[in-house]
């Protein structure tokens, strides 16, 4: 590879490493055509870890910890999955008190995943905003924007809601809860009133940000105009995890796909993913993109034939018909009515699907910690069974996520398989760039606003390549190359 | 006087130790006001070039965190070395090589093996593999290599101060900063976290017999886990007693089992060896088979005991590993 | 295929009491065995830290036999017990490693069984002549723990400067 | 009960008899016997002397069909075939290279031999898995009165001393007394029957042959027992030259399994006793029941 | 000079013994000398013909003054032989003894290697890591401990008997135990000895009383040795005393109570006479017995059995009041320095060879029964008789019966020649018999042996050389008739004989006692694969055992006769004598030790110590070690997680410098 970099180096192209705030890494090559216009746009993901296989010999009940280790970002969402899946593969149904702690960490989880992306990975595009110099693309800037005391309360809030989960998890970055039939530890009563506190508190914050996104976003027109127009669009099939009522369900559920037209196209419990998830191998990537297996690859086409399917919050309010509880259901209906129904195509609604949802986690909570049965101390049901195959899902921040074991009698894993949301992203994401690069580069005209906003069409996913190359080791930074029709290198925005 | 700039990077790592940064929370702030985080891919729009253009040894200090698992890694981490006067091994990857370092039991054929040939959920075009470099519609496309081990950063380049832990604390990532900006830093090489075992702060210490020996050793699914005996004494393993402590026992506080990830002590070279010592020394039985018995309880020793600390360990990797590598 | 000159190297941790008396023996009595042999004396083989054996293996040796007193033996009661218990376990760890099993070896010889002293060793060098060197450290770039301890042991190398 | 069954040429030749009332008192007993298909020589006569190497193929292939038929015991009444079997054990588990001949002959057969099927003799089961108790409630005619000198020739116990005593081996005399037989003391219990030299040197053959018969009868036995074919045929049809040169020595020599039967109170004729050149005699008439108890 | 190790700049001295040609023969000694001068800190090198010796020693001293040394290695034979030697002479050369590493490259090289340059090779491995160790070694202290005065003399066989004798002489308190009720051993047992054929009673009986009568000896009969705690100079032994019923102190030996036993006749087999006559429940075990204490078979006696006895006994023994049936078993404890192991040896089963028909024929007898039956004061007065009581025509002795026999013991038991000679001419003597003799090779080196070889072949006693093959009683030609037939091959006529006797002898060997492993175990010492136990060095030390404290002397050791047996009692007297007067031994400070600030208080070691020496300190939440009590095996060394707890001599980098040391190539 080094000599391959050298060859490339004696060549022509310049850097001016745009894409940055997305977990992990990812690289995207754009050509052009002689007019100067965006030919094709690649995708591509240099890693692989190999959990899988590591994974092998492995005894099942330290999966939580060790697949949690995929990514930092989501450790709770991976945690969660695989706990799930020791429940699928013992047997075992978690007794109602750990279910709640479970659900009440998730749902914290979520709220506070989802506020990372809104206040410092994802919003600063349209907080500080799209053509904002880079520098104030971050954190500081949004805090610039919105005041110091927003800021302080954002990372108060944060930091709160981190507190609960690891007084649950023992640590918020790679929690230890899970244990097949339950959780290892439980809820001491005298500090039930704090928790509620913080829900209610949570509930207020998710309402805030939701008027904030209100305020600097919604009531921009420009801003508006944007998030809807075609360059970000993109009709492709949803899918998403729902409860009974098909409503948005983070933890628990079948799985829902509607189609680009908005229709239920399937509906089926986590153990049948396989019948329903390919995944693609493109020889320029490590990271293999999912399609619905009924339908075969089509390629990165969307519209009628495409196999294509994207999760994540936009997916799951399409996949959805409507939240569980009332505020995120209020919410729900404003979102669809301003973006014109379901299902919505706009890759950058996903910033709004997001607030949304986290009002939906911050309600979740308000009620769960006002469960009396959270206090119970009946927190696991033991395994009888001998092990063997385990499947279990979750809603990520960023989609679906499935973890899928095999084990001996001992419980030792024999065989291990992992579908990450922002793999079942990736064929999307693919073409939302190269559409969008299409979009905004011509005639060899390329600044930095407008490699932003290409870059805009990829952070809206939140993409996570920590997680999506869970299967991929170390890892490489972003590029955007622009090569001309000799293919030779013309420019190249690199992220170290 | 400007303020000591800081870099913050990441190499083969899950972010969580970008997070673990980001969960200083309100002491950020704090921290910014005393150092210039300069460079900082996670949160930050920053770039290698500015750092390239540096001179040596400009940056005050550089947190890296994440294994070594490429040559673009290793070109950053010579890179950062080059440009910083304290490097600090953040985190249980850098540091061990971490839980990604289980991948050194395996070699680099068997996970491409696995990713391309034969994932159950691959489809009909099972078997494509990546290549280093491909062409599509006429377009040249290229990937790097992957290397076939993961290695801690010491072993890429010499690494000033080591920050333990999955991820490291907030607590203790501040009282490193303010270490090394105090005016008598710690002696070179030291391991920025107390160089004693966790049983010393675990909350639990006191209830650990004087006489365990072990007649069994459970798995935590197998059991009802008392949520204030030693777990140790429940039959447990649990790697405290070879583990750096510092982290404020958060695993025990989740009644739950250390699994190691401050690495050994200044006095341990590996980590696993030592564990397995004294819990093996420690067994109640006294003849082969009953012997045997007691230790089918702990039926996966690498995973256990080297669970962060494989690319570290004085084996570092499987011989299997070794023996098979990727077919060009 | 490695170089034809190449000989076996082994390690070996002996306890003060039996199985080193008993390579004493094997002197006194004359018999001959392989040289490919470099005997380290502990007082007990409860002594042998795992990390010996791993340290032997990754800083070039293709082999490691531990010696010590016969179950029941030991001049220290239970010290042997302790060894084999480790040692069940490191096995099945070393397994992990893809270590060839022949290449660590436990061993209980009594200080009067010069013999068995000779009839081991000459064995075991036997059975790693097939397997080839295990030349661990350049395997895996590195000389074995030297390298990968240097920076968290610094007076211990400092030691050797 | 169940064992693979060897008989060896012997037991359908000149043995015939011992297979006669072997079969039928193992089935008194409830021992299930399966003759091994196939089977061949078992490598001994003059065979092993010439080329061991074939004659442990020969052997090694009778031991691999044993394993191919299942997890039982090989069970040779043939003192020869049982040494022989034996010794072959013995070469595969101490000789490397032997293994290697032996393994690679089996291959071409596309037979296998993991060197696990013990070789037993029926003796050796009779006394140790059946058991004298079992067999004492079958005995429905006590061998009362009938005075026997148990002999054991010599490769029963020679050089594998499995299941008895290489010098002075008991289990005959203990399975005889179950019989309700008077066993008589008999110093020559191992000693050679002279076969292997009848056939090269007759002289000294024969007079290891009279030696035998002689003490036997000195001592008042009105039978030999013996669990070797060889050794039976041999004290059995030298009797008229033995009879030329020392005088006559009218001892019959039967098989146990023979004596077995007639406790068991199956018909002579059936036991194959009408085979014997020298007859034995009717036993003496049959105590009252209350004595057999 | 610089005395502690680490950053001081190191000056270490090599030193290769050629050790004449033992080791010079194989290793090329000027070659190991070369390349370990080229090691770093290395400022002298050389190879010379004897180090241990006077001049070898000044050489070291030398060096460590001119050329201001402050480590040296000395690479010759096994630790175990001269460390001591040369600890001392670079301790009297100004260093602290601790600044030195041996390489053993003789028994573990030189003499068992062949291949010069392999053996050399090896040689120079061995010195590089003892000189890597050697730079990382602290000056210790060795540590005094006091030894107490007292000695453990176990088995009151000759040997014992002898050894205790000589320590009370010199002055020092001795416990004699012995498990059966008498002492006296197997020599008791003897008519007489050879080869002067002298009365063993006569000589062996006035030694018993004295044991007896001694005030420096405590003797235990009836007793067995239970449990040993401790080492060298300090151990505490627990001795089981088991009841004989009779007060020892009341009991005057008249045994008027065994004439009064309800038992008119003597009825149970007479172990003494090794069951060729008859005694009572209750019974002194042989005439000169020490005690002269009657004893009563539990398992026997009628009151023990069914409790209606009439107690004749009792009223015999009048207002002596000696008899008592309460007596229970008990347990003492006794603190001694060092002691003294001298359990002797067992007689070789002769019916383990069934082709002898001991136990068959009436008239095959050992060797000891033989000696009962000549003996005066045995079963038959001294008459040697057939058990049908015909005194018999012709007596054949098989010599080598268990011994020199792979099939059963492998090494000769070096007594039965003689003793078989001396029984030989004791039949003659008694009987008007032929003798012959079938012996493998007559083995006659003591003084006076070959001598007395001379006499018996004089006094016409037939010697036939070659292994018997078999005793039967079958008749082939008529002289055989009714007589037992030895057939054996006589090698020197090179033809098999069939030889018809009356009566045939055993001549059985020795072998160890039955429980010479448990008793091995007791006192922590190793046998040897025949189940002797083990000398430190055959040579050097032969009654020394692994075991500082613990000495070995007489047939436990290996087959011997009674001069060698005292010979050895003596000697290993002598040896404990030498440490008691010492007053002190010196224990290597190879003690673990903990650092404090490092200990997490995780208490994995705690169990593993079997000597106790670890403890929880409660105040600090720490672990402690006890260096009084430890031993320095490092078990719990190697067992601390966090490699918390060293070890003096035995560092972690000090044996991975030797492990380095061995590996790096030259």
């Amino acid at each position: 590879m080094n000599t391959a970099t050298e060859t490339r180096g004696s060549r022509r192209h310049l850097s001016i490493e745009p894409i940055t705030r997305l977990e992990g890494h990812g690289r995207i090559e754009i050509f052009l055509d002689d007019a100067g216009d965006v030919e094709h746009a690649y995708l591509q993901i240099p890693e692989l870890r190999g959990f899988e296989v590591f994974s092998r010999g492995r005894p099942a009940e330290d999966m939580p910890q060790i697949t949690s280790r995929i990514c930092g970002v989501c450790p709770t969402a991976h945690h969660m999955a695989a706990t799930k899946a020791l429940d699928d593969l013992y047997r075992v149904e978690p007794t109602p008190t750990a279910r709640k702690i479970r659900e009440l960490v998730y749902n914290a989880f979520m709220l506070e995943d989802h506020a990372l992306h809104v206040y410092v990975l994802g919003g600063p595009d349209f907080i500080v905003g799209p053509q904002a110099p880079a520098a104030e693309r971050n954190l500081v800037g949004v805090i610039g924007k919105v005041g110091v005391e927003v800021g302080k309360k954002v990372i108060a809030m944060r930091r709160r809601v981190r507190e609960l989960i690891a007084y649950f998890g023992g640590k918020v970055i790679h929690p230890v809860l899970g244990l097949p039939g339950g959780v290892a530890k439980g809820l001491d009563p005298a500090e039930l009133p704090r928790f509620q506190a913080l829900a209610r508190d949570a509930l207020e914050f998710a309402l805030f940000t939701n008027q904030v996104f209100h305020d600097l976003v919604l009531k921009n027109p420009d801003y508006v105009k944007l998030i809807i127009s075609d360059v970000y669009t993109h009709r492709t099939y949803y899918m998403g995890l729902v409860d009974a009522q098909n409503r948005v369900n983070f933890y628990d559920g079948r799985i829902r796909v509607v189609d680009p037209a908005g229709r239920e196209y399937a509906s089926f419990p986590a153990s049948r993913y396989r019948e329903f998830i390919a995944e693609h191998t493109e020889p320029w990537s490590y990271m293999n993109f999912c399609y619905l297996r009924p339908l075969g690859w089509n390629g990165f086409t969307d519209g009628t034939g495409t196999s294509v399917y994207a999760v994540a919050p936009l997916a799951r309010l399409n996949a959805s018909d409507g939240m569980a509880t009332p505020l995120a259901q209020k919410a729900y209906e404003e979102y669809f009515a301003t973006l014109g129904g379901k299902p919505v195509h706009h890759t950058l609604a996903n910033h709004w699907a997001r607030v949304v949802e986290m009002i939906h986690a911050a309600e979740r909570m308000v009620a769960l910690a006002s469960d009396p049965e959270l206090t119970g101390t009946d927190l696991r049901t033991l395994p009888a069974q001998k092990p063997s195959v385990g499947i279990g899902v979750v809603e990520a921040p960023r989609g679906t996520l499935f973890h899928h074991y095999e084990t001996d009698e001992l419980g030792l894993i024999t065989k291990a398989n992992l579908i990450v949301a922002t793999q079942n992203n990736a064929a999307r994401i693919a073409m939302s760039v190269e559409k969008a690069a299409k979009g905004l580069i011509r005639k060899h005209e390329v600044s930095e606003g407008l490699l932003n906003m290409v870059e805009m069409a990829f952070r809206a996913y939140d993409p996570c390549f920590g997680c999506a190359t869970h299967s991929l080791p170390g890892h490489l930074p972003l590029r955007v190359r622009i090569h001309d029709r000799k293919g030779g290198l013309w420019r190249e925005l690199v992220q170290e | 006087m400007p303020k000591p700039k800081v870099a913050i990077y990441w190499c083969a790592s899950c972010g969580g130790c970008e997070e673990a940064v980001v969960d200083l929370a309100e002491d950020i702030l704090g921290i910014l006001d005393a150092v210039d985080i300069v460079f900082w891919p996670v949160a930050m729009d920053f770039k290698k070039s500015d750092v390239a253009a540096l001179p040596d040894q400009a940056l005050f200090a550089t947190l890296l965190n994440g294994a070594i698992r490429t040559s673009d890694q290793e070109e950053m981490a010579r890179l950062l070395r080059r440009k910083s006067r304290h490097l600090v091994a953040y985190g249980a990857c850098a540091s061990l090589g971490g839980v990604p370092g289980l991948a050194n039991q395996f070699s680099r054929e068997q996970l491409l093996r696995f990713a391309y040939d034969e994932a159950p959920t691959l489809g009909a075009d099972r078997k494509t593999r990546p290549a280093l470099e491909t062409r599509h519609n006429g377009h040249p496309l290229v990937l790097p290599e992957l290397d076939e081990t993961v290695r801690s950063l010491d072993q890429v380049v010499e690494v000033d101060y080591y920050l333990p832990g999955c991820p490291p604390t907030p607590k203790l990532t501040q009282a490193a900063l303010l270490a090394l900006l105090s005016d008598n830093p710690p002696p070179r090489g030291s391991v920025l976290a107390p160089d004693i075992a966790l049983c010393d702060e675990c909350p639990r210490k006191a209830s650990k017999p004087q006489d365990l020996s072990f007649s069994e050793f459970k798995r935590p699914h197998q059991m009802m886990i008392d949520a204030e005996k030693c777990l140790l004494a429940q039959g447990l393993v649990c790697c405290g007693p070879a583990t750096r402590g510092g982290c404020g026992a958060q695993c025990i506080g989740g009644n739950m089992p250390c699994t190691g990830c401050f690495g050994p002590t200044s006095r341990v070279r590996d980590q696993g060896a030592k564990i397995l010592s004294s819990l093996c020394a420690n067994v109640a039985a006294k003849d082969e088979t009953a012997i045997q018995r007691t230790l089918d309880g702990i039926p996966d020793p690498l995973g256990t005991f080297y669970r962060y600390a494989l690319p570290r360990s004085i084996l570092r990797r499987s011989g299997y590993a070794a023996a098979e590598t990727t077919p060009k | 295929m490695h170089d034809p000159n190449w000989e076996p190297r082994i390690v070996a941790f002996f306890c003060n009491w039996c199985t080193y008396t008993a390579a004493d023996l094997a002197g006194v009595s004359r018999l001959k065995y392989a040289p490919n042999v470099r005997i380290v004396r502990l007082m007990c083989s409860g002594r042998v830290d795992p990390q010996f054996i791993l340290a032997a293996l990754a800083g070039g040796a293709d082999g490691v036999l531990i010696g010590g007193c016969h179950i029941g033996d030991c001049h220290y009661a239970e010290g042997n017990l302790k060894t084999l218990r480790r040692f069940r376990l490191l096995k099945r760890l070393l397994a992990g490693f893809g270590l060839e099993e022949p290449r660590v070896r436990l061993e209980w010889i009594s200080a009067a069984e010069g013999d068995k002293v000779r009839c081991v060793i000459n064995e075991m060098v036997e059975q790693l002549r097939p397997l080839g060197p295990l030349a661990w450290g350049q395997r895996h770039g590195a000389q074995g723990w030297q390298a990968a301890s240097a920076a968290i042991t610094p007076e211990a190398e400092a030691a050797h400067a | 009960m169940k064992y693979a069954y060897f008989p060896g040429c012997s037991l359908k030749g000149l043995g015939r008899a011992y297979e006669e009332s072997l079969l039928p008192v193992m089935e008194r007993l409830g021992v299930e016997l399966v003759e091994l298909d196939d089977w061949n020589c078992c490598g001994a006569t003059a065979y092993m002397s010439i080329d061991e190497k074939q004659a442990c193929v020969l052997a090694a292939r009778n031991l691999a069909l044993a394993e191919k038929t299942g997890p039982h015991d090989l069970i040779t009444p043939c003192s020869a075939c049982y040494l022989v079997l034996n010794k072959m054990k013995h070469y595969l588990k101490d000789s490397p290279e032997m293994r290697t001949v032996v393994q690679r002959a089996l291959d071409g057969a596309g037979l296998a031999y993991g060197g696990n099927t013990p070789v037993r003799h029926p003796l050796d089961i009779l006394v140790n898995d059946v058991g004298l108790d079992v067999i004492k409630e079958k005995v429905v005619r006590p061998l009362t009165g009938l005075k026997v000198a148990p002999y054991y020739g010599c490769q029963v116990v020679r050089p594998y001393a499995t299941f008895d005593d290489a010098w002075n081996p008991t289990t005959m005399d203990r399975l005889l007394a179950t019989l309700g037989a008077e066993v008589v003391p008999y110093p020559l219990k191992t000693k050679c029957c002279g076969a292997s030299l009848t056939g090269t040197l007759p002289k000294v053959g024969l007079r290891l042959t009279y030696i035998l018969l002689r003490e036997a009868a000195r001592r008042g036995a009105d039978v030999i027992a013996t669990i070797c074919p060889l050794c039976q045929f041999n004290l059995d049809a030298y009797h008229d030259q033995v009879e030329r040169r020392w005088g006559p020595v009218p001892v019959p020599t039967v098989y146990i399994t023979q004596l077995m039967g007639l406790a068991f109170g199956l018909p002579a004729e059936q036991l194959g006793l009408n085979r014997n050149f020298v007859r034995m005699k009717p036993l003496p008439a049959a105590p009252a029941p209350a004595q057999s108890k | 000079m610089n005395t502690n190790s680490r950053n001081g700049d190191i000056r270490i001295g090599f030193y290769i013994c050629h050790c004449g040609r033992n080791i010079a023969g194989v290793v090329d000694c000027a070659a190991v000398a070369g390349e370990i001068a080229k090691l770093p800190g290395v400022v002298v090198s050389r190879d010379y013909k004897y180090m241990c010796s006077e001049p070898g020693q000044e050489l070291i001293q030398d060096d460590i003054r001119e050329r201001a040394l402050n480590r040296v290695v000395v690479a010759s034979c096994s630790p175990l032989l001269h460390e001591h030697t040369f600890r001392n002479a670079i301790e009297a050369g100004g260093l602290n003894r601790f600044f030195f590493q041996m390489v053993n490259i003789r028994e573990h090289d030189s003499w068992v290697h062949t291949d010069g340059p392999a053996a050399t090779a090896k040689a120079i491995a061995l010195a590089r890591a003892a000189v890597r160790r050697v730079r990382l070694h602290c000056a210790l202290e060795t540590v005094r401990a006091p030894i107490h005065p007292d000695v453990l003399v176990v088995g009151g066989g000759i040997t014992g008997i002898h050894a205790a004798l000589t320590l009370a002489n010199g002055g020092k308190k001795v416990f004699l135990v012995e498990r059966e009720p008498s002492i006296g051993g197997h020599m008791a047992k003897f008519d007489k000895t050879f080869p002067t054929l002298d009365c063993a009673a006569c000589i062996l009986t006035p030694k018993m009383s004295a044991v007896r009568a001694h005030e420096n000896i405590r003797l235990w009969t009836n007793s067995e040795v239970v449990k040993v705690e401790g080492y060298v100079g300090n151990y505490t032994v627990t001795v089981r005393r088991r009841p004989r019923y009779v007060n020892e102190e009341l009991c005057v030996g008249c045994q008027e109570c065994i004439e009064a036993c309800v038992f008119k006749e003597g009825k149970f087999p007479d172990e003494f006479n090794v069951g060729l006559s008859k005694r009572k429940p209750i019974y002194i075990p042989f005439p000169q017995a020490v005690p002269q204490v009657v004893l009563i078979d539990r398992e026997r006696c009628l009151h023990f059995k069914t409790g209606k006895c009439k107690r004749t006994c009792v009223e015999a023994c009048a207002d002596r009041h000696a008899i008592d049936f309460t007596q229970k078993e008990e347990l003492v404890e006794i603190k001694v320095g060092n002691i003294i192991v001298a359990t002797g040896f067992k007689l070789f089963d002769a019916g383990r060879i069934p082709q002898y028909g001991y136990g068959r024929y009436p008239n095959v007898v050992t060797s000891i029964e033989l000696e009962r039956l000549v003996t005066s004061s045995g079963p038959t007065g001294g008459d040697v008789l057939l058990r049908d009581g015909r005194s018999p025509k012709s007596v054949a002795f098989i010599l080598c019966v268990g011994s020199r026999d792979f099939r059963t013991n492998r090494w000769c038991s070096r007594t039965c020649c003689m003793h078989s000679m001396k029984l030989a001419q004791l039949v003659r003597e008694h009987t008007d018999a032929e003798v012959t003799v079938f012996y493998l090779d007559i083995r006659a080196p003591g003084k006076g042996c070959e001598e007395f070889y001379d006499k018996s072949l004089k006094e016409g006693i037939r010697f036939v050389r070659g292994r018997v093959a078999e005793v039967t009683d079958w008749a082939l030609r008529e002289e055989e008739e009714g007589k037992l037939v030895i057939r054996a091959e006589d090698t020197l006529a090179g033809v098999v004989r069939r030889i018809p006797v009356d009566m045939i002898v055993l001549a059985v060997g020795m072998e160890p006692q039955a429980d010479a492993q448990d008793v091995r175990r007791l006192f922590n010492m190793s046998c040897g694969t025949e189940g002797w136990f083990l000398e430190k060095h055959p040579k050097l030390a032969p009654v020394s055992t692994f075991t500082d404290g613990v000495f070995i002397a007489g047939c436990c050791q290996g087959p011997k006769d009674i001069p060698d047996s005292i010979a050895q009692a003596g000697a290993a007297a002598a040896e404990a004598m030498a440490l008691i007067d010492r007053g002190f031994i010196e224990q290597e400070p190879n003690t673990a030790y903990i650092a404090e600030a490092e200990c997490s208080g995780c208490k994995s070691c705690i169990p593993l110590c079997p000597y106790k020496a670890i403890g929880f300190d409660e105040p600090t939440r720490k672990a402690r070690i006890n260096a009084a009590l430890c031993k320095g095996c490092g078990t719990c060394v190697a067992a601390c997680p966090s490699g918390s707890i060293r070890q003096h001599l035995f560092e972690d980098d000090e044996i991975f410098s030797e492990i380095e040391g061995v590996l790096t190539h030259a």
